[in-house]
C-alpha cells in the first residue's frame, strides 16, 4: 500500500512541475530567433570584443538583428564570415583584412634614455614617470602591456621595442588599447610600406633623441607620384588607400626608416 | 575520442577537483583523512558511473524543456537507493561511508557531466566518462586527504607516521585549512606543468 | 498540446519509476534497518553495562518520561545478580551537524557505569566523530551527574573536550548530565 | 517570535555562514566571484531561490511527505522541486524582467547544483523550523551567502594586480584567501546568543 502512495505522491509532483515547466516554456517564452545560438557557435568564441560587442554571444544577437554585418568579427576572418553569411542566408561581404603594427623602431641602442628605470615592468606605470624612461617621450617603452594582452602571441619585445608577428596577429586590436603611448595602429594586411615614427618632434633635434625618427624632410612627400605620403606635425604619414606599394619614398628616405615589410628592415 | 581517451581524460587533463573545481564541497568536508577521502571516491564514482549510464540511455527520451529536472531526479534516485542498500545489507559499510551518500546527491560533479557529456554521447562513452571523472576525483581527494591527515594528525590511514614528537597543526583538518591546502596543491600543480613544458 | 503532455508525461514516468525503485527498496530495507537499529540499541545497552556482571536481560522496566524539556527520550530499568537496579538511557543531542543519539548507564547512585555512541553520522568525519572513540567516551564511567566540559586536564567531575570538537563534546555531556538527571527524577518517584 | 527571528537571522549570516563556516555551495563560491558585481548579482540570485526554495520545501514536506509518512523520499522531492523552481524563475525572469534577467540570468541554472539550496531546504526539516522561520533561515542564510561572496569578490580584485609568483597566479591564489577568510570566520563559531 505504501509503495502505491509512494508511486503516486512523487508521480503526482513529477507531473505538476512537468506541466508547469511545459506551460511555462510556451507561455513565457522570449522571441529569441533560433539563429542565434548558431551564429554564435560559428564565431570563433574568444570574446575579445573587437568587433564591439561584449563577446560572441552578443554579436551574433546583432549580427541576426542585421545591426551588424557577417563579416564583422575581425578576428575569424573570412572563413568565419563565410559561415556567418551561410547561416544568415546573405552573401558573405568581403572583411576588412588588417593587421597591427607598432609605431617605433627605437631599440636600446637607437634611441636614448632619460633615467635608468628600476621598477614594476608595466608601460603604464614608467609612462607616468615623465613620460618614460626614454628621451623621446612618444616613443615605445618594451615593457609589454601590448604582449601580455594579446591572446594570439603576436606580439614580441626585441631589445627594448615591441614588434607585431603578421602572419599571427588577427586584429583583433585589444593592444590598441593596452599602449600607453598608443603606438600600436591597424594598417591593411596587403600594405609593405610604413613610417615606424610617431614623433612629433622637430627634425632638427631629432639626431640628441633617436636614431631611426622620422627628421620631417618631406623627401619622401616629393618622391612619391601617387601623392600617398605627406608630412603633417612633424611626421611623415601613408595613406594606405592611395598606397601602390612602389617602394619610391622608402629608397629616398635619407634615414632609411620607412619600414618593408617583405624585407624586414629599412630600405 | 576511444573510451581510454575519455578516461584518461577525465584522470589528468580535465580533473574535476583539480582542473574544473567542480565538487567542492564535498572535496573540503570530507578529505580529513585518507580513509574517508577514498571512501568518498569511490561511492562517488560508483553513483556517477550508474548516473552517466541512465542519462545517456534517457537521452532520446526527455524533451529539453525538463532536461534538468529529470537529470536531477535520476541521480538522486541512485544516491538514495545506493544509501539504502548499504545500510540494510552492508551496516559496516554504510557506517564509515553513511554520511557521504546525501553529500553525492548535492555534488555538481555529477550533475555537470549529466548534462555537459553523458546527455550528447553513447552509453559506453559516458560509462567511461563517468569512471574517469569519478576516478580523478577520488585520486584528487585521496591525495589531498593525505596531505591534510598527515599535517593535521601526523597519521596516515590511521597509522602514526611523524612519531610522537609531532604536534599535529589542527587547523589542516578544520575547513579553512582545507581551502588553503588545495589552492597550494594547485600551485604545486602549476609548478610541474610549467616544468614539464619548460623540458618539453 | 501534445508538447505539454510530453514533457509533463516524461516527468512523471520518470519521477514515478524512481519513486516505485526507492518504495520497494525501502519496504525491502526497512525491517532489516529497523533489526539493525533495535540491535545496535541492545548492542549499545550492554556496551554501557560492561562493568556490571548478571545483568538479567529479562527485567527489563521501561519508565516514561515526564518532563519535555530534556534530551532523553528512554529509559529502561534493569535487575542486576547484585540486587542493585541499573537504567540504560536513551538520549538524542543536537551535535555539529545533525542529531547524536546515544546510551548512557546509570545506576542506582546515580554514577555513570558506561556510554555508548549509536549514531554520530551528522558530525565532521574526522574531527566530531572522534567522540566515537575511547579516548572520549572512556572518560565517563565512575563520574556522577553534572559534568563540566574542558579542554585541559580533568578534574573530579569534569570531561576533557576532544580537541576541534568542543560543540559535538559539549553535546555529549549535556546529554549524559540530562540522563543523569532523569534516572534522579525515576528514582525519586 | 522576534528575538527568535532575529538570533535566527544573526547566526545564519555570521556564526554559521554557509559558505565559511558550514562549506555548502563552494562551487559557485568560487566560479562567480571574480567581479563585486557578478557576485552581487548572484547573490540576489540565491537569495531569491532559497527563499522560495525554502518555503515550497517546507510546504512539500508537510503536506505530502509528513501525512503518507514518505521521509525516504525528501531528498528526490526537494532537489526536484529546486530545479523546477530555478528553471520558473528563469523563464519567469527572462519574460517579465528582462534588465534583472540579464544581470542574474547566466548564474540561475547555476543555482541548481548549488549544495547550500539543498542544505538550506533539509536543515529547516531537520530543525523543525515552522513556515515563517523556514523562510526567514533561507533568506538569511542567502544573504550570509551574499556577503561571503561580495567579500571575497571584492579580495579577488585586489589580487589580480597584486605581485603574485607566477604558478599562484589566479585559482590557487584565491583559494588560499578564502581559507584566510574563513579562518577569520571561524572567530564567530565560538559565539552562543
Amino acid at each position: 500500500m505504501t509503495i502505491l502512495t509512494a508511486v503516486l505522491a512523487m508521480g503526482g509532483l513529477g507531473l505538476l512541475l512537468g506541466l508547469a515547466l511545459a506551460l511555462a516554456s510556451k507561455y513565457l517564452s522570449v522571441g529569441q530567433d533560433a539563429n542565434i545560438p548558431l551564429v554564435t557557435e560559428a564565431l570563433p568564441g574568444a570574446n575579445c570584443g573587437a568587433c564591439g560587442y561584449a563577446g560572441c554571444a552578443a554579436l551574433a544577437g546583432a549580427i541576426v538583428e542585421g545591426s551588424a554585418v557577417t563579416g564583422a568579427c575581425p578576428v575569424g576572418g573570412t572563413s568565419t564570415a563565410e559561415r556567418v553569411a551561410e547561416i544568415m542566408g546573405v552573401p558573405a561581404q568581403p572583411v576588412a583584412e588588417n593587421v597591427a603594427v607598432v609605431m617605433c623602431r627605437g631599440t636600446l641602442d637607437a634611441s636614448k634614455k632619460k633615467y635608468i628605470y628600476e621598477g614594476l615592468s608595466d608601460c603604464e606605470v614608467v609612462a607616468g614617470l615623465s613620460g618614460g624612461d626614454k628621451v623621446c617621450r612618444f616613443g615605445c617603452l618594451g615593457l609589454g602591456n601590448c604582449v601580455r594582452v594579446c591572446r594570439f602571441g603576436a606580439l614580441t619585445v626585441t631589445d627594448g621595442v615591441a614588434a607585431v608577428d603578421p602572419d599571427k596577429c588577427t586584429a583583433c586590436g585589444i593592444c590598441l588599447a593596452a599602449c600607453p603611448k598608443s603606438l600600436i595602429r591597424m594598417v591593411p594586411k596587403a600594405n609593405v610600406y610604413s613610417v615606424r615614427c610617431a614623433s612629433h618632434d622637430k627634425g632638427a633635434d631629432m639626431k640628441d633623441i633617436c636614431l631611426v625618427g622620422c627628421i620631417a624632410c618631406r623627401i619622401c612627400e616629393k618622391a612619391c607620384e601617387y601623392g600617398a605620403i605627406a608630412v603633417s606635425s612633424n611626421i611623415a604619414v601613408i595613406d594606405y588607400a592611395k598606397c601602390t606599394n612602389c617602394g619610391a619614398c622608402a629608397e629616398k628616405c635619407p634615414k632609411k626608416i620607412i619600414y618593408c615589410k617583405t624585407q624586414g628592415k629599412g630600405v | 575520442m576511444k573510451c581510454a581517451g575519455i578516461v584518461k581524460n577525465g584522470l589528468f587533463n580535465e580533473n574535476p577537483t583539480f582542473v574544473q573545481l567542480l565538487g567542492m564541497c564535498p572535496t573540503l568536508a570530507v578529505t580529513t583523512s585518507v580513509a574517508n577521502g577514498i571512501g568518498m571516491g569511490l561511492a562517488t564514482t560508483g553513483v556517477l558511473v550508474c548516473a552517466n549510464i541512465a542519462v545517456s540511455l534517457l537521452r532520446g527520451f526527455i524533451p529539453g524543456k525538463i532536461r534538468i529536472a529529470s537529470y536531477v531526479v535520476v541521480i538522486s534516485g541512485f544516491a538514495t537507493l545506493v544509501d539504502m542498500l548499504l545500510k540494510a545489507y552492508a551496516p559496516a559499510l554504510s557506517k564509515s561511508l553513511g554520511i557521504f551518500i546525501p553529500l553525492i546527491v548535492v555534488n555538481c560533479i555529477i550533475l555537470a557531466r549529466a548534462e555537459a557529456f553523458a546527455s550528447k554521447h553513447s552509453v559506453v562513452k559516458s560509462a567511461a566518462d563517468g569512471l574517469g571523472m569519478g576516478l580523478g576525483f577520488a585520486g584528487a581527494l585521496t591525495i589531498l586527504s593525505a596531505v591534510r591527515e598527515l599535517i593535521g594528525n601526523g597519521t596516515l590511514l590511521g597509522y602514526a607516521v611523524l612519531g610522537e614528537g609531532y604536534q599535529p597543526a589542527l587547523i589542516a583538518i578544520l575547513p579553512p585549512g582545507g581551502f588553503i591546502i588545495l589552492g597550494l596543491t594547485l600551485g604545486v600543480i602549476n609548478l610541474i606543468k610549467e616544468r614539464r613544458k619548460a623540458s618539453a | 498540446m501534445c508538447e505539454f503532455l510530453r514533457s509533463g508525461g516524461v516527468l512523471f514516468i520518470i519521477t514515478a519509476a524512481a519513486a516505485l525503485i526507492l518504495a520497494i527498496g525501502n519496504a525491502a530495507t526497512k525491517d532489516i534497518i529497523a533489526s539493525l537499529d533495535i540491535q545496535a540499541r541492545s548492542a549499545a545497552q550492554t556496551a554501557v553495562f560492561d562493568g556490571v556482571d548478571g545483568i538479567d536481560p529479562a527485567s527489563t522496566k521501561t519508565y516514561d518520561i515526564l518532563s519535555d524539556d530534556t534530551f532523553v527520550n528512554g529509559i529502561t530499568g534493569f535487575e542486576a545478580a547484585d540486587g542493585k537496579r541499573y537504567f540504560a538511557v536513551e538520549v538524542t543531542v543536537a551535535g555539529y551537524g545533525g542529531d547524536i543519539k546515544m546510551m548512557v548507564g546509570v545506576d542506582e547512585s546515580l554514577t555513570v557505569t558506561g556510554i555508548s555512541i549509536i549514531d554520530k553520522s551528522g558530525e565532521t568525519p574526522g574531527l566530531g566523530s572522534k567522540i566515537g572513540e575511547a579516548r572520549f567516551y572512556g572518560q565517563f564511567p565512575g563520574k556522577t551527574g553534572d559534568l563540566a566540559a574542558v579542554r585541559s586536564t580533568p578534574g573530579g567531575n569534569q570531561v576533557q573536550v576532544v580537541t576541534g570538537a568542543t560543540i559535538s563534546s559539549r553535546a555529549v555531556i549535556s546529554g549524559v548530565n540530562d540522563a543523569v538527571l532523569a534516572v534522579e527524577g525515576v528514582l525519586d518517584r | 517570535m522576534l528575538k527568535e527571528l532575529f538570533i535566527l537571522s544573526v547566526s545564519a549570516i555570521f556564526i554559521e555562514n554557509f559558505v565559511l563556516v558550514k562549506f555548502l555551495g563552494i562551487c559557485p563560491f568560487l566560479g562567480v566571484s571574480k567581479k563585486t558585481e557578478t557576485a552581487v548579482g548572484m547573490g540576489m540570485a540565491v537569495t531569491f531561490v532559497m527563499g522560495l526554495a525554502s518555503v515550497m520545501t517546507w510546504l512539500l514536506n508537510t503536506y505530502v511527505l509528513l501525512p503518507f509518512g514518505l521521509e525516504y523520499l525528501q531528498t528526490i522531492g526537494f532537489i526536484l522541486v529546486i530545479a523546477a523552481l530555478v528553471q520558473l524563475v528563469e523563464m519567469f525572469l527572462q519574460k517579465m524582467l528582462p534588465s534583472l534577467y540579464n544581470a542574474l540570468g547566466i548564474y540561475l541554472p547555476l543555482i541548481t547544483t548549488n549544495c547550500a539550496v539543498l542544505g538550506v531546504a533539509l536543515l529547516n526539516i531537520q530543525k523543525e523550523y515552522n513556515l515563517l522561520m523556514s523562510l526567514v533561515y533561507g533568506v538569511t542564510a542567502a544573504l550570509g551567502f551574499m556577503l561571503a561572496l561580495v567579500l571575497f569578490a571584492g579580495v579577488r580584485e585586489h589580487l589580480e594586480d597584486a605581485d603574485i609568483p607566477e604558478f599562484l597566479q589566479g585559482m590557487p591564489i584565491a583559494l588560499i584567501t578564502a581559507g584566510l577568510i574563513a579562518m577569520a570566520f571561524l572567530g564567530f563559531s565560538g559565539l552562543k546568543i
